[in-house]
Formats: structure tokens, C-alpha cells, sequence
């Protein structure tokens, strides 16, 4: 290694190629080895549509871009440093975002003839100059791993698949990337098929040599560990965060957790990690549909369990109506929504936050409930837990909303010890004496649990109203009113219990950006570079955003200016100005893609420029 | 592994059952004649007969005049949606097989809206006893047709007939993989007894149709049948290995041209009672009962009362708990901090 | 009829008995030839719950009641004038809004052991004064109306179903009704069982002899003919109304009606109403579910009809999914959604507007459609009629809200004139060259309407995203945010074309009451009745909820203060607050009941006076 | 009255169709090797066959791999939402009978989403064609079980197996009344022409499944039916009034054993043709057509491949306009003024 290590503060980085290319799995790799050696990591998986597209065609690219740091952050990153393309339909998808001067690899031998036209290139960007503004590097991937796998003897068609591989290779050597993690990630994956796990070592390693041997590269790079708080780390998804965090509470509760669920982009995840968990007592039922799914999860919670499921919009949509049963029931039921853009099946692998107001109000009647929104991939771990605990201590169903981009996307999450996860304490209802359906408990509203095969306590429930008290069919005029008011006093109740909001920056000012959901990282980052610019500028993120937290009111009365940017054409904003009566300024996106924060910041500009 | 095994929990077991206990404090509250007051006055003879503890029992029903069932039995009950009960009690069930879990659902409620829940649950053959209450109209809608209306209907919302085929809710529970089909009717208390204790002690989905007068929208729909008179000449019963004979003298029986089955006499000598056709529940091809539930369709045929079919399949919530068991003993007792700490994870000093 | 008539400007009846006795039967009657001789009325049927109950039970009541008015009315009347109750259970349930010294007429064959236990009554309370503040009339009707059949030698049991037409026959007597229309209703509805007919004949006129004959009243009223503006009227209920409103729309607009729909109460009738008028090209198919009904409405849409679901809350939450493929397909269907208290399955036979947010929100995504609601029972045909309109203009799913209130009330309807109807003119895209499916007509922002069978015009449509032009899929971010802000502003830009607002009083004041949907009649006499008083107050009635109408927001800020009464939690008031950030108080009542205009006089008077 | 009739109108009938007017100008996206492939060629190349001008055509799908099928066909187009193709093209049938209508439709979405719109669909008789693409997998979604996977099958959401077992698509369908019953698949061109042929002519539902490889989430699930050199052993093609024979020597043939088929070789002189079961698609009753479904339940058994059962009975849409017709012949000619004028009306002055 005689080459110069030139120090990077951070470095985002974009592979691309065919879906079949094997992209997201040397990406995840990457983020994986990164994360172990300490630095701080943000992914942006980018698949392309559900459906599978001819080899080489635009829509068949996918993507997965990293963001690596030395320092705390909070987003996938935006222009890329470097770029790598698989073939040229991977680079005209991309190329925008390469930063001047940044480093393009690019698979050689894929741009022919063929894959230009498919990629609808008219000439070959390779030759005709237009890639001049960058480092670029054509690389004979394809011809490279096959030579490097000469000795296995295998089929072109298997050798070549070994290439992102060789790609990743690449990649190490000029991050300086220690192979370790990835030479052992690599036995584990192709256990069973020996030459497949020797193929793909050896083309690894024939990338990295690669780069050393050739005067390619003129220099690498190395990113040095972030100085994350001390503690043990893993690095995980959204959407495994949801499973890590319901198992949790059903161990800390004692109740075994019950999945009832339709698969459904980008949800599915969550019901494959689930399902691997039968140990821990999980059962999971793939339903018909979605309506099955949840009223399968009403049944299960009736009977006594941490009853969930999941899905995404046009799937919770289809489960309002069952919803409200759990409202009138007052079961504790979490139904978690993981949001893709709509509107109907909409763009279902890109991300939204669409789904608030459907949340809020997306069934008949009065029929309120608590909603919670995680803010990035490992918060979704706390998030899931909390919703649970909030489900059996005020029996009551509850929306947990995640969405694409942090369901699919991945971060490091300091491991929490299981001590220090808050309590979930239950209690079956069992004294026939002081038993009735609907008698609530004064603190909390809650009515008993009173689980079916308990001697004594045979009572009848149902989605008729019902009396305040028997939880008979009451058709008294009063008692609904009465039944009404207190099945929104319920959930009102639970903001006495939320800890006071926090407030990055001055707790008054100028300007108060107000977030909730997948928008934190980039909030984040966008405020504190105005903060370090002098700028009068707070932030909050709100995890609930039913009951909204109590002192909420009085924190936005602070700020002389209220923005609300959301992935959506405004949605919490309009809460917040029903509520409080506060002109706050709504900053939609709708594209399908999270804000940069690069927007964030013009738009302060703006508006404390206005 | 029954679901109806003696439960060792200190529950009602001491105390000797009787109908009483199965009556809730709830005004009942259907039509003065409706069929489904004997539905469930025979439901609430037979349950003191099972051998378990009233609170075992789960009545769910979806939404319908016959869905309000569960608050008229002491048990526990759930009167949930339209048409939904079926996915409700499989949660349930998967939850706690230890219950004895019932769907109360009419031909609406099951055939109309909840169909696709009604064939998932039989494909499955999730543990639970369904009784279907089939009075061939929507009564609690006040007298649409129903999926089970005859073609021509005319109702409500059919004033110039109805323009649907009805369906056969039995032909469509075998072609949805029934392992236990029923039939019997409101006004034959005793058979339904025996029906319902039948169907109750079947390990998978047992699925009963029950032909219910609905003397206000839909009267006299099975008068061919309940009708005493009629009774004997419309209808046979079905007994294991038993031939197929019926009529007032039990002079006819059911005998089968290939696979067509036709009303022979035995009374002239042509035919004996050995050219019948012999009834076997336990027929594992579903055939058989598919032949015997188009008998229904066929105005020259009697239709047959009793158990199709009942066969013995891997019930659902048996084949998940398995698993969960099977991990267990695989993979050990479940610990949470190594579930957390599981996976590449890196310490940050 | 020797006794003496005294005039009175209204009256409120109340006929109460059991569900089997026929009190809708005569109610209506009664309704049908007041309105016949020019009174105005104003109508509340009032059903238990939809299962019929134990005879002579409380929960087995059904009344109906009616205001009878020689003026203009807007409502059902609160208090009764004269309670007609033919059981125990019926007395009970009904007495206390009886009018001091009203009059009070029961069948005392009823008052027997069995059914005062029935009804809870622990004592006769015919025999223990409690009564004595109203005019009791103690009728063996039962006895008297056997009597009167003696020649027919009918069972007793057909017999005794005819005193309520027995008490129909006093009822007439007391307030001076002419019975030729009874008379003839009695004969049609009979014309197949001649001895029913003539018995129910029988009943009704010894009813009225009986006054005639005996000592009983003193007195009989008579309400005089209202001034209604001059032409043709009809009586109708609002469910009626929706019908004729659509019939009257496929007519005008050329297209046929198809009503795709699964019975629920109290929207069932509509369905039953349809389906009579074959000649009228209607086609009527009644799905499995609630979700068959909108998707077959959607694939006729599609098809080129008039495209209409019908349903009430929980099948409005489950119809959510398809109605967002409307919205991204942008076909014109109208889903007619009448209003009953919820949550779940709630009170089916009782009223509320609890649906609002619903309408609004209840899918995935960002998913606006236009949103009218009727006000009063003849209402419900013209705005049923606009809310076709509006679909095919626009090509839009439009959601029409109506409620249990409205549906089920009857009034008396102007019939209109075909010819003073709106045009809907309606143009299928044929030109080939010029096609595209997303082309938006530059005014309404409409797609073309482009059938299957057109020749030339073949192409695909779906629910995802779709490019701008062509309506190919399209996974291009700019694009879905351009179509998201497409399916917005072609649903505001409806806001250009509603008229003016109507202020009932002055165009700025103290007060604003801000009503919608079946709240009308009665905010209109409450607002009417203060301004009579010389209070500060006007009313506005909004029969669009989305768009809202362009004037609100000027019309909103010229008041001091603004109330919002609405049959649920506050759900309009949420709308008014995010969009013009005005303090709008919400005044709510949440009992399965209409307010009644006391309740808004007194809000009235303490907003005044604070 | 057949929906297939050449229409009258100005459409593009003077054209000679070819496969290409069929193609629509979208990129075809499944992966290489997919069957979808097969079942869009073989359909580009029926249509153009069929008597019906291209305009006549509209293909409604729900959501899967299967369901892009509409986006690659020259014809009106729907691609709706998950399990809702039924129902969405009753209402076009409805509206336009003259229209040929065809749903495609994928294991999940019609058998498990969608399985309610489809068993009414199905007895309704609406005149609709629908070919389900079986793959036995959630193709779109990336591998998760379906209604016709196999118990036990390990996917993503089963990794320990499934526990659900699964349907026979063409039973249920049998059970729910189908009128037209077929099976082709994706790997014989020919015979999957012949069938959608078939399928085109028939007046009510006809439903057609077709065996459809995923080559990526469970390839090979059909392999024994597909592969050139077992097919002639594992598959047997139905065709009217001919016996079931099959085997690479045609020495094999199905015989009924009471109402169990069994194989018996007619290569041994002990049975010949005249043993063996006839096959009667026309056979109105289900019984025959049902057996034959459950051939596929039996390992020992080929499986059919064909037209199952294909009977004539009132079709929705024609007996929904007939009532039209027969109320506008009985009522006259609506008129409007005259409709809002009805009933009891009286005049204000
Ligand atoms: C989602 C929904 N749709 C419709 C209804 C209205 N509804 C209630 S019961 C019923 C049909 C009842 O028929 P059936 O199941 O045969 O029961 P029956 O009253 O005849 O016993 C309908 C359409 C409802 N309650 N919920
Ligand atoms: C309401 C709803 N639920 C779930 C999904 C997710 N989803 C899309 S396709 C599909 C199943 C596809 O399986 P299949 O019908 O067999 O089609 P294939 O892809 O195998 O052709 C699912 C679950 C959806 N799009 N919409
Ligand atoms: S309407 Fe019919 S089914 Fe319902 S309670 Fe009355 S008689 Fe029974
Ligand atoms: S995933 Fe399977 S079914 Fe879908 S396109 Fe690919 S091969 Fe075909
Ligand atoms: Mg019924
Ligand atoms: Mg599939």
C-alpha cells in the first residue's frame, strides 16, 4: 500500500447496476464492515419498481447509496463522492448526482452496443467527453473476476455474478476497508455451496489487488471511526427495528406476540423477521388480506396476546372498518404502517409520509386513537416497543407509522440492555366479584382485560355501543355520548404521561421547525448547519402525534415562525393549525424521496429572509 | 391434543351444567317465531352435555339477526363485523386452542360479505364450529336476497326478480376443502343436538348449515322440509354405513347411476336396501359429499340432513403451535439481551 | 262535528307503540295528507334498533313523529302537542317530551300486568296521578277495534293489527283531517287482500266516530294550509330523493345509471328505490361486500354510466382502497355515503355526521375528491343531482353525505321542472389523433372519458402513478409531485363555479353559525327564532365541504364570533380552523339524536353573552 | 347474443389482425425466463383469430407480476388494485355486454385477496374470462406462500413451513358453480392457444388456470407437468368424448373405480379404451367435472389439462339487460317529468 491515505471527514457512496447485480447485498456489506469499524452510517436502499425489468433497461436499475462519517449523522447523503456503475443504464440513472470531481467506476465491458441503446444512450459516454468533470475509471470487471476465477472451472454465467464482488474489492481498497467482515460474511452466506463462497472470495480480493497493482488510483481514502457514545452496536434495518422491539415487549410483558399480516411492500420485512422467531412464542398468520389480518390480530388480543399487524396504505385503508371495532372494544391492538407513496398503489417502493390523516381519521364515526411515528431505523426498535406499551396499559389500538425509507433503511443502533427497557406491566382481569367489561381504571381509562377461559368472568363484547358499564348493547342516548367522550378522553389522557418536548436550539426564536416521522436525520442536519451559521432557528420531532403532547402549544407559541416540512402535501401541519391556531407554514415534497437537507436549509433561508 | 380435553384449570368443573348456565342475563330478541330461538335453545342443551367448562367457550359472530347469538349465551361472546368472524375466531384460536371457539354467522354474513374468510378458514381447517344460519335472505337488513336465494327471487331490492345463481353453501365449503360438513334444520331439535355435538367434537373446522325460517322476510323457505308431513318424503338422513332410505314407509332409497344419485323404490322388489347408496362420512375423497350436497339441487331428490363428511386433516392452530414447540426444543428457552446482541454488533469504547 | 275547531299555527304529533303495532304505517299516512292539503311538515321516524325486539319491551318501541305547520318549518318539532301510545313500553318512552297539559291518548287494553312489567312500570301509571299533568284519553282501542270488525269474523289476531289505524281514525278526528287520501292509500296498499282493506277502512273510520260520538275531546284543531311558494309538491324522504336526484341526472346527462351496492342501514333504500326503474335503463347490482359494490361502480365508471355505490359509515371505511383507484384513475363515481352513529357498528338506526373526516381522509395517500352534503330531506335530491354533475365534469369520485335523519325524514318537495334543471353535458373522447388519456382540459382539468369499444382510443389505466400525458406508469419523482398537485387543484377549481354564499342576516355581527348537512332545519328556526330577538347573529349553511367555497374565509372574518354546531366530536370546525385559522367554536352533541333548536338558542345566548 | 359477435360499428374491422396490433408500445417487464412471457404471446396471438375488432377488448388485472399483463396489450386496459378485477369488470360487463372482457389475475390475488369477488363471480355466471397465472408464490412481493402452495413450504414468511394447506383452484371454482373450468400451461403454446380459443366462446365465466413458472421464487414448481420428457407420463389432455388416455406410449388410461380414478394400463389387454372414462365437458352435472379436479391431489394420478367442464346457464349480464329490455317494453319509454310528477302530488297556489 504505497499509494498516499488521504483522511476523509465523510464520504457518501452510490453503487448501481441491474437488479440483478447484486447491488444491495455488497452495499449492505459495505455499510455492515463500516458500522463494525465504528463510523456512523446512513443507507438509502433504491430499489426500482416491485416488478423485475429486462436486464440492462432503465428501469431496471437499482441502486444503494451509503453515507460513512467520522462524525454523528443523520442521512444517506446527497451528491455521491463516488459512483459505481455496473453497466450504462446505471450510470445515466445517477450520473446527475456525482459531485464534480468525484469518483466514477464503471464496468467497461457492459457498455456495447446493446446495453447503450437499452440504456437509450445515442453515443457512448465513455468516449464522447461528456464524463469529463469526473475521476473516471473503466474497469473490465466482467473480464478481471472471470480471469481471477480461471481455476474453479465455473460457467461464465455463475462467474459473472461474482462481480459486484469485484466491485466491492474495489471499493475497500480505496476506502481503505478492512476485508475481515466481509471475507466471513461471505463464507456464512454460501455455507452450503462451496465453490459459490470461494468464487466470490476470490473475486473480492482480485478487486482490491487490483487497485493496488494498477496505477489506477492515484490516492485512497479512509474515514475515520465516529465518536458515537460508548456502548455496543448493531447495525439494522427499520423494519427488523419493529420486530426487535415487539419481541421485547412481549418478553418484558410476559404476553406472546401474535402477527397477523398480508404481505405487502415495504411492511413484508416485518412479518419474514417475525416469522423466524417461533422460539420466543411468535406466532405469525399470514391472512387472505388485510382485513383478515387485523381482525385475526383483534381475535388474538381478545384471547390475551400482544396481538399486532402490519401492512402499508391501501392495506390500512382496507382495515378501517376493523379499526373501529377495536376502538368500540377497546383492545389492544398495534397496527403498524409502514407508508410508500400513493395515492392507491401509487409508487410502492418510494417512500411518503401520506398516511397521517389517514391514521387520524380513516374510518367511520368518532373513533379515536394513538398514533406514534419513529424517526429513523433504530428509533423504530423504542418506537414499536412504546406503541405496544401504550396498547396494553390504555387498551387501546394503536397506529405505529414508519415508512419506506427508514423501514428499508438501515443504522447503527446502540443495543439497549434489557434492564433499561421501561415496563410493560399486565394484568388479566380474574375477580368475578369487582368484574365488569367496561369499568375503568380511574388513572388510565382502561377497562380490564378479561381473557376468554377465565372462570367467572363470561361476558359478551361487540361493536354495538355499549353500556359504560356492562359493556351491554345500551342504546341510550346519554350513555353514547358519555361512551364517546370517554373513548377520546382515554387517548387524550395518555399526554400527562409524555416526557416534556425536546428542543434542539433556543427554546424561543425566530423560527420552529416542526418534523415527525423519516424526516429526522435531514431536519437534523439541515437546523444545526443554520445553527452553526447564528441562524434563530429551533427544532422539534414529534413521536406522537396523537394525543399531541400537552406542552406542545406552548412551545410553538415561542417562535415568531412555525414550518412543518413533511413528505406529503401537508398533513401534520394542518393538526397543528387546527389545534393551536398558529400559522405554521407547511414545506411539502412529493416526489417520492426524502427531503435533502440542502432544501431544508434553502427554505429556512426563505423564510427567515421573508 | 382435543381441543375439548378436560380442562385441569380450577374452573367449573365441579359444578354439574345445565341449559340455566348457558342463558345470559340478556333479553333474547328476535322475532316472536323466528327459527333461531331453537338454534339456540339447542345449542344450550347440548354444550351442558360436552365435557367442558362454560368459560372454554367463545361464541363470535359477525353482523346479522343471527350474529346476535353470543349475547344470549353465558359464555364468552363476541358480536364482531359483517362477515369477519371467521378471521376473528382464528386469531383466537391460534392464540388458545385450549378454547372451544364458535362461529355464529348467516348466509349473508358468511356466503356474502365473508366468503373468502369462510373458504380460508375450511382450507386451513382452523379449530373452530361454525353454524351457519341459512334463512336465504338478509333479515336484519329488513328482506334483500342473499347468496343463497333462489334465482328469480323477488325481494326488496329484487322488485323484478333476483338475476343471481345462488350458491350451494355445502358444494362450496367441499370445494374450499371441508373436513366436516353438516346439515340439519331449526325445526328438528333432537337432530340438531346430535348435529351440534358432532360438529363440536371435530378437531378441525366443522361447518354447519342449518336451514332457519325467517318468518318475517323470508317465510316458509324450507316448509318443504321442516313440515312434518312433507318431512319424511323431502329429506334424508344421513347415518354411518347406513344405506340411503327415507320416505314416510322408508320405502325409498337414494341409489347412484354412476355418479348421479336417483330415488329408487324398495318397497316394489326391484331394488334392496343393498343397491343403496351407503353413506360413508369418513370418506376421504371428497366425492361423496359432493355428490350428496347436489342432491339439493335436484327437486326429485330428497336432501340429505346430517354429517357430509368428516374427515381428519392437521388443524391449523395444531400445525403452528407445533412449530412454536418444536423451536423451542430446537433453539432453547428464548432470551431476549441475546436476541438484541445477536448479529455482527461492535462495541464503541 | 257539532264541537268546537280551534285554529293552530302547528302541531306536533307523536305516534309511539310497538314495532309490530304499525306506528311508521299511520305516521306517514297522517304526514302524506297534511302535506296533501298544503301543511308543511316536518317528519322523524325513529326506529329501535334494526332487530326486532320481545313485543311490549322498551328496546321494542318504534315511533314516529310529525310537525304539522300552517307555515314554513324546518324541523320535526320537539315537544309533542299529542302523544299517541299504544303500550306501557311506548308511554315510558316517549312521555317525557310531551307538552305539559298535551294531550295523551293510549290504548288501555295494553295497561295490563304483564306488559307494565314489560316496560319497567312498577305501578299502573294510569292509576297513580302521575299523569296528571296532560290530558289523558284512556281508548280501549283494542276492544273498540275488534268491535268494529265483528261483521268480518276475522281472527282476533288480524283484527287487532288494525287499531292502529283505529287511532289513525281519532288522530284525524282531532285535528280535522279530510280521510279520502287514507281512504285510497288503505285500498291500494290492501288491493290484493280485499278483507284486509276493508277492515283497516273499518278501523279507521270507527276511530273517528268514536270522537264523534263520544264526550272524550272537547275540542278539535285544525293547522291551516302553509304558505309554501306555489307549484307542484310532492312528499318524499330523503333516500327517495337521492334516487330521483340520480334518475333525473342519467336523463339529463344521457348516460345510464349503474348502482353498484351491498345493503346497510339506513342507506338500504336507496338501493330499493333503484332498483324499481328498469325502463329507466337503471342497472342495479347488489355486490358481496362493500368492496365489490364501489369496484363494480368503478368498472362501469370506466365503461361510460352514471356510476354510483350507496352505503353507510362501516362501508365507507371499507370501500377506501378502491376509492383512491378512482382517484388516481380519475372516473367519475359518486359514493353516497347516508350517515349513521358509530363508532364500528355503533347505533345503525340512530343519526350523526360523524363521517366527515372520514370522507375526507379515510385512504392512503394524498387522495382529494369533492365532498357535498344534503341538508334537508328534498335537499338531498338536488344535491345528490350535483354531486353527479360535479363527477362527470370533473372526472371525479365525489362523496355525497347524507344521514339516518335526512334519509329516513320526509318533506314536502317542489317538484321541479325537467327543463329548469342544470345541463350535464357529457363528451366520450372519439378523436384518435388528438387522445391522450391524461390530457387535461384546461378549465376543469378533467381527463377525457375514454370508453372501452372506442376504436383508436385503446390504452391502459391503473393505480399507479401516471405520467402526465400519456397515463403510462411513470416512476418519475417530478411527475408524481406534478400529478399529486393535479388531483388537488382539479377538486379546488371546483370552488370557482359555486354560487355565492347565502347569509341567513346580516353579512356581518356578533355571531355565525356555521351549519352542514341534516343540522339545517333545525339551525335555521334556532337562528331565526334569536334574530327575531333582535340578536346579532347569522347563519351560513355549507352544502360543499371540499372544496370549500371561495367567500367563506371573507364571510368567516366578519363575524366576531363563530359557532360550528355539528352531530359528532367537531369535525367541519377542525376544517374552518386549519384553513383560515379562525377561533371557530365547536358545539357538539353526540347522542344518535338531531339537536333540537333549544339546545342552539341556548348555545346562542351564552356565546352571546361572554 | 354472444358477446363475440363481430360488431357493427365503424371499428377496426376492415383490418386484418395480426399479433402485432396487439402488442401495446410498453417494455415488457418479468424477469428472463418468467412464464408470463408464454401466456402474453399465446394471448396476442388468439386474439387476432377471434371475430372481434381490437377496440371490443379490455383486460382488467388486480396487482402481481401477472397483473402488468393489461400495460403489454394493444387493448383497453385496467390494472386495479389487489383481488378487485372481478368486480370491477362485472361493472364493466354491466354496462357494455358487447365488450369482451378478460381478468388476469395471480394465485394471491384471486385466491387469497381476491377470493371472495371470485366465487361470486363465478356463480353469478358473469361473462367474463379470466385466466389466473399459478405460480404457487407472491411473485410481486418476492416470495411469500400462497393459497396453492404446497403444506410445508418454506418461504420468507414460512421459514419453519407452512401451515396453511392450500387450495385446488379448479375445485373451489367447481364448488362455486363455474360454468367453464380449464387448465393450460405457460410451456405448451399450442394447447394454452387452444384453450383461450375455447375459453373466448364461452357465454358465461370462463375460468382458466394456468401453470405458471416464477423462475425466481419457486422455479420448477410445475416441473413434473412441464418438462417435454415427464409430461407425457404426468399429464393427460382432456378432449370431448374421448377417453383419458396418456403416457409417452399412450398406453395408459384412466378408468373410474365407483367415483375414484385410478390409472390402469391398456397396454396389457387387461382393460382397453372401452374401460376407460369418456370425457364429457358438457356434463351439466359438477360431479364429473370435480373428480377431475382431484386428480391433482393425487400424486398416482396424471394431471388433467384441458376444458374441465363447460355448460350452458343464464349469464348475469344478459339476464340483468333482458330485464332492462323487458321493463322498458312493459313501462314504455322513461320519461322524466313524468317519474318526479308521480306519486301523491298536490299544488300550492
Ligand atoms: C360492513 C357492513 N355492511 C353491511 C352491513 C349491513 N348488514 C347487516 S346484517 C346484513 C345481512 C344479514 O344477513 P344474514 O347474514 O343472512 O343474517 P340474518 O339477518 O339473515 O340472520 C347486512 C347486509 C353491516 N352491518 N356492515
Ligand atoms: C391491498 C394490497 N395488499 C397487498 C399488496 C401487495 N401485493 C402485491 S401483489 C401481491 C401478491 C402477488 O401474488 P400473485 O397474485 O400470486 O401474483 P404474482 O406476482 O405471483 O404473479 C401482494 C401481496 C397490494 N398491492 N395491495
Ligand atoms: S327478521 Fe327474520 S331472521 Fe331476523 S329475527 Fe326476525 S324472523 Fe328472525
Ligand atoms: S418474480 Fe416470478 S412471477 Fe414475477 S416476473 Fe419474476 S419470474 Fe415472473
Ligand atoms: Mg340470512
Ligand atoms: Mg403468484
Amino acid at each position: 500500500m504505497g499509494k498516499p491515505v488521504e483522511s476523509l471527514k465523510d464520504v457518501t457512496i452510490r453503487f448501481a447496476g441491474d437488479s440483478g447485480d447484486g447491488m444491495q447485498l455488497v452495499g449492505n456489506e459495505l455499510a455492515n464492515t463500516s458500522a463494525l469499524i465504528g463510523n456512523d452510517i446512513g443507507v438509502l436502499p433504491d430499489y426500482p419498481a416491485e416488478i423485475r425489468a429486462p436486464i440492462g433497461t432503465l428501469p431496471g436499475v437499482s441502486g444503494y447509496q451509503l453515507h460513512i462519517s467520522s462524525e454523528d449523522i443523520h442521512t444517506p447523503g446527497e451528491k455521491y463522492d463516488a459512483l459505481i456503475a455496473m453497466n450504462p443504464a446505471a450510470l445515466k440513472m445517477n450520473i446527475e448526482n456525482l459531485k464534480p470531481n468525484g469518483v466514477l467506476i464503471v464496468n467497461l465491458d457492459s457498455f456495447k452496443a446493446r446495453n447503450l441503446q437499452l440504456a437509450r444512450y445515442d453515443e457512448n459516454p465513455l468516449e464522447n467527453g461528456s464524463l469529463d468533470k469526473y475521476q473516471v475509471f473503466s474497469v473490465d470487471m466482467t473480464a478481471l473476476t472471470r480471469n481471477a476465477l480461471i481455476d474453479l472451472k465455473l460457467s461464465s454465467k455463475v462467474a459473472d455474478r461474482c462481480k459486484n464482488f469485484f466491485a466491492l474489492g474495489m471499493v475497500f481498497w480505496l476506502y481503505n476497508r478492512n476485508m475481515d467482515h466481509a471475507v466471513s460474511f461471505i463464507k456464512t452466506k454460501f455455507a452450503k455451496r462451496a465453490e459459490l463462497a470461494e468464487a466470490n472470495l476470490l473475486a473480492l480480493k482480485a478487486g482490491s489487488s487490483y487497485c493496488e497493482m494498477t496505477e489506477q488510483f492515484a490516492t485512497s481514502y479512509e474515514v475515520k471511526p465516529a465518536k458515537l457514545p460508548p456502548g455496543k452496536y448493531r447495525n439494522l434495518t427499520g423494519n427488523t427495528a419493529v420486530a426487535m422491539g415487539v419481541i421485547a415487549a412481549s418478553q418484558k410483558s410476559g404476553l406472546p406476540v401474535f402477527l397477523g399480516s398480508y404481505p405487502i411492500t415495504p411492511a413484508s420485512e416485518i412479518l419474514h423477521e417475525l416469522s423466524r422467531f417461533k422460539n420466543f412464542g411468535v406466532r405469525t398468520f399470514q391472512a387472505e388480506d388485510e382485513i383478515a389480518a387485523i381482525c385475526s390480530t383483534i381475535g388474538a388480543a381478545y384471547a390475551g396476546a400482544l396481538a399486532l399487524t402490519t401492512t402499508s396504505g391501501p392495506g390500512l385503508a382496507l382495515k378501517g372498518e376493523a379499526v373501529g371495532l377495536a376502538v368500540m372494544t377497546e383492545l389492544p391492538v398495534v397496527i403498524c404502517n409502514i407508508q410508500r407513496a400513493g395515492p392507491s398503489t401509487g409508487l410502492p417502493t418510494k417512500t411518503e409520509q401520506s398516511d397521517l390523516m389517514q391514521a387520524m381519521y380513516g374510518r367511520n364515526g368518532e373513533a379515536p386513537l394513538p398514533v406514534l411515528a419513529a424517526s429513523r431505523p433504530a428509533d423504530c426498535f423504542e418506537t414499536a416497543y412504546e406503541a405496544c406499551r401504550i396498547a396494553v396499559k390504555y387498551m387501546t389500538p394503536v397506529i405505529f407509522l414508519s415508512d419506506g425509507y427508514i423501514g428499508n433503511g438501515s443504522e447503527p443502533w446502540p443495543v439497549p440492555r434489557v434492564g433499561d427497557l421501561p415496563e410493560i406491566p399486565v394484568e388479566f382481569a380474574k375477580d368475578a366479584e369487582s368484574f365488569a367489561p367496561y369499568l375503568r381504571d380511574e388513572e388510565t381509562l382502561a377497562r380490564p382485560w378479561a381473557i376468554p377461559g377465565t372462570p367467572g368472568l363470561e361476558h359478551r363484547i361487540g361493536g354495538l355501543e355499549k353500556d359504560a358499564v356492562t359493556g351491554n348493547v345500551s342504546y341510550s342516548a346519554r350513555n353514547h355520548e358519555y361512551m364517546t367522550t370517554m373513548r377520546a378522553r382515554k387517548v387524550e389522557k395518555i399526554a400527562n404521561e409524555l416526557p416534556k418536548l425536546e428542543i434542539d436550539g433556543a427554546d424561543q426564536g425566530e423560527l420552529l421547525v416542526v418534523g415527525w416521522g423519516s424526516t429526522y436525520g435531514t431536519l437534523k442536519t439541515a437546523v444545526e448547519r443554520k445553527q452553526a451559521q447564528g441562524k434563530s432557528v429551533s427544532r422539534i420531532h414529534l413521536r406522537f402525534l396523537n394525543p399531541l403532547p400537552n406542552d406542545l402549544g406552548e412551545v410553538l407559541g415561542n417562535f415568531k415562525k412555525i414550518v412543518v416540512p413533511e413528505i406529503n402535501s401537508g398533513q401534520l401541519v394542518r393538526l397543528l393549525r387546527d389545534k393551536y391556531l398558529v400559522s405554521a407554514i407547511s414545506y411539502s415534497k412529493m416526489q417520492g424521496l426524502p427531503f435533502f437537507s440542502s432544501e431544508i436549509e434553502t427554505r429556512i433561508d426563505e423564510i427567515l429572509g421573508e | 391434543m382435543s381441543t375439548l380435553e378436560k380442562s385441569a384449570s380450577n374452573g367449573s368443573a365441579e359444578l354439574k351444567l345445565t341449559k340455566k348456565h348457558f342463558e345470559s342475563d340478556q333479553e333474547v330478541r328476535w322475532c316472536p317465531g323466528c327459527g333461531d330461538y331453537s338454534i339456540l335453545a339447542q345449542t344450550q342443551r347440548t354444550l351442558p352435555g360436552l365435557e367442558l367448562d362454560k368459560e372454554k367457550y367463545v361464541f363470535i359472530s359477525g353482523i346479522g339477526c343471527s350474529s346476535r347469538f353470543p349475547y344470549y349465551m353465558n359464555t364468552y361472546g363476541f358480536h364482531t363485523i359483517h362477515g369477519r368472524a371467521p378471521a376473528i375466531a382464528t386469531g383466537v384460536k391460534a392464540v388458545n386452542p385450549d378454547l372451544s371457539v364458535w362461529v355464529i354467522t348467516g348466509d349473508g354474513d358468511s356466503l356474502s360479505i365473508g366468503g373468502n374468510h369462510l373458504i380460508h378458514m375450511l382450507r386451513r381447517n382452523v379449530g373452530l364450529n361454525v353454524i351457519l344460519f341459512n334463512n336465504r335472505i338478509y333479515g336484519l337488513t329488513k328482506g334483500q336476497y342473499s347468496p343463497t336465494s333462489e334465482f328469480g327471487k323477488i325481494t326488496k331490492s329484487s322488485p323484478f326478480g333476483s338475476v343471481d345463481h345462488p350458491f350451494n353453501p355445502v358444494s362450496l365449503a367441499i370445494g374450499a376443502g371441508a373436513t366436516f360438513v353438516a346439515r340439519t334444520m331449526d325445526r328438528d331439535p333432537a337432530h340438531m343436538q346430535k348435529v351440534i355435538k358432532t360438529a363440536s367434537g371435530h378437531e378441525g373446522t366443522s361447518f354447519v348449515e342449518v336451514f332457519q325460517n325467517c318468518n318475517i322476510f323470508n317465510d316458509g323457505a324450507w316448509l318443504k322440509y321442516t313440515e312434518k308431513e312433507k318431512r319424511a318424503d323431502n329429506v334424508v338422513y344421513l347415518e354411518q354405513d347406513k344405506p340411503l332410505v327415507f320416505g314416510a314407509n322408508r320405502d325409498k332409497g337414494i341409489r347412484l347411476d354412476g355418479f348421479r344419485p336417483e330415488v329408487v323404490s324398495i318397497a316394489d322388489g326391484k331394488y334392496g336396501e343393498s343397491d343403496l347408496l351407503v353413506h360413508n362420512e369418513k370418506d376421504e375423497d371428497a366425492t361423496y359429499s359432493f355428490i350428496l350436497s347436489h342432491m339439493m339441487d335436484n327437486p326429485e331428490l330428497p336432501v340429505p340432513l346430517g354429517v357430509f363428511r368428516c374427515v381428519d386433516k392437521m388443524p391449523y392452530e395444531r400445525a403452528l403451535n407445533e412449530q412454536v414447540d418444536a423451536a423451542r426444543k430446537k433453539m432453547g428457552e428464548p432470551d431476549l439481551q441475546a436476541l438484541l446482541d445477536s448479529g455482527d454488533t461492535w462495541e464503541v469504547k
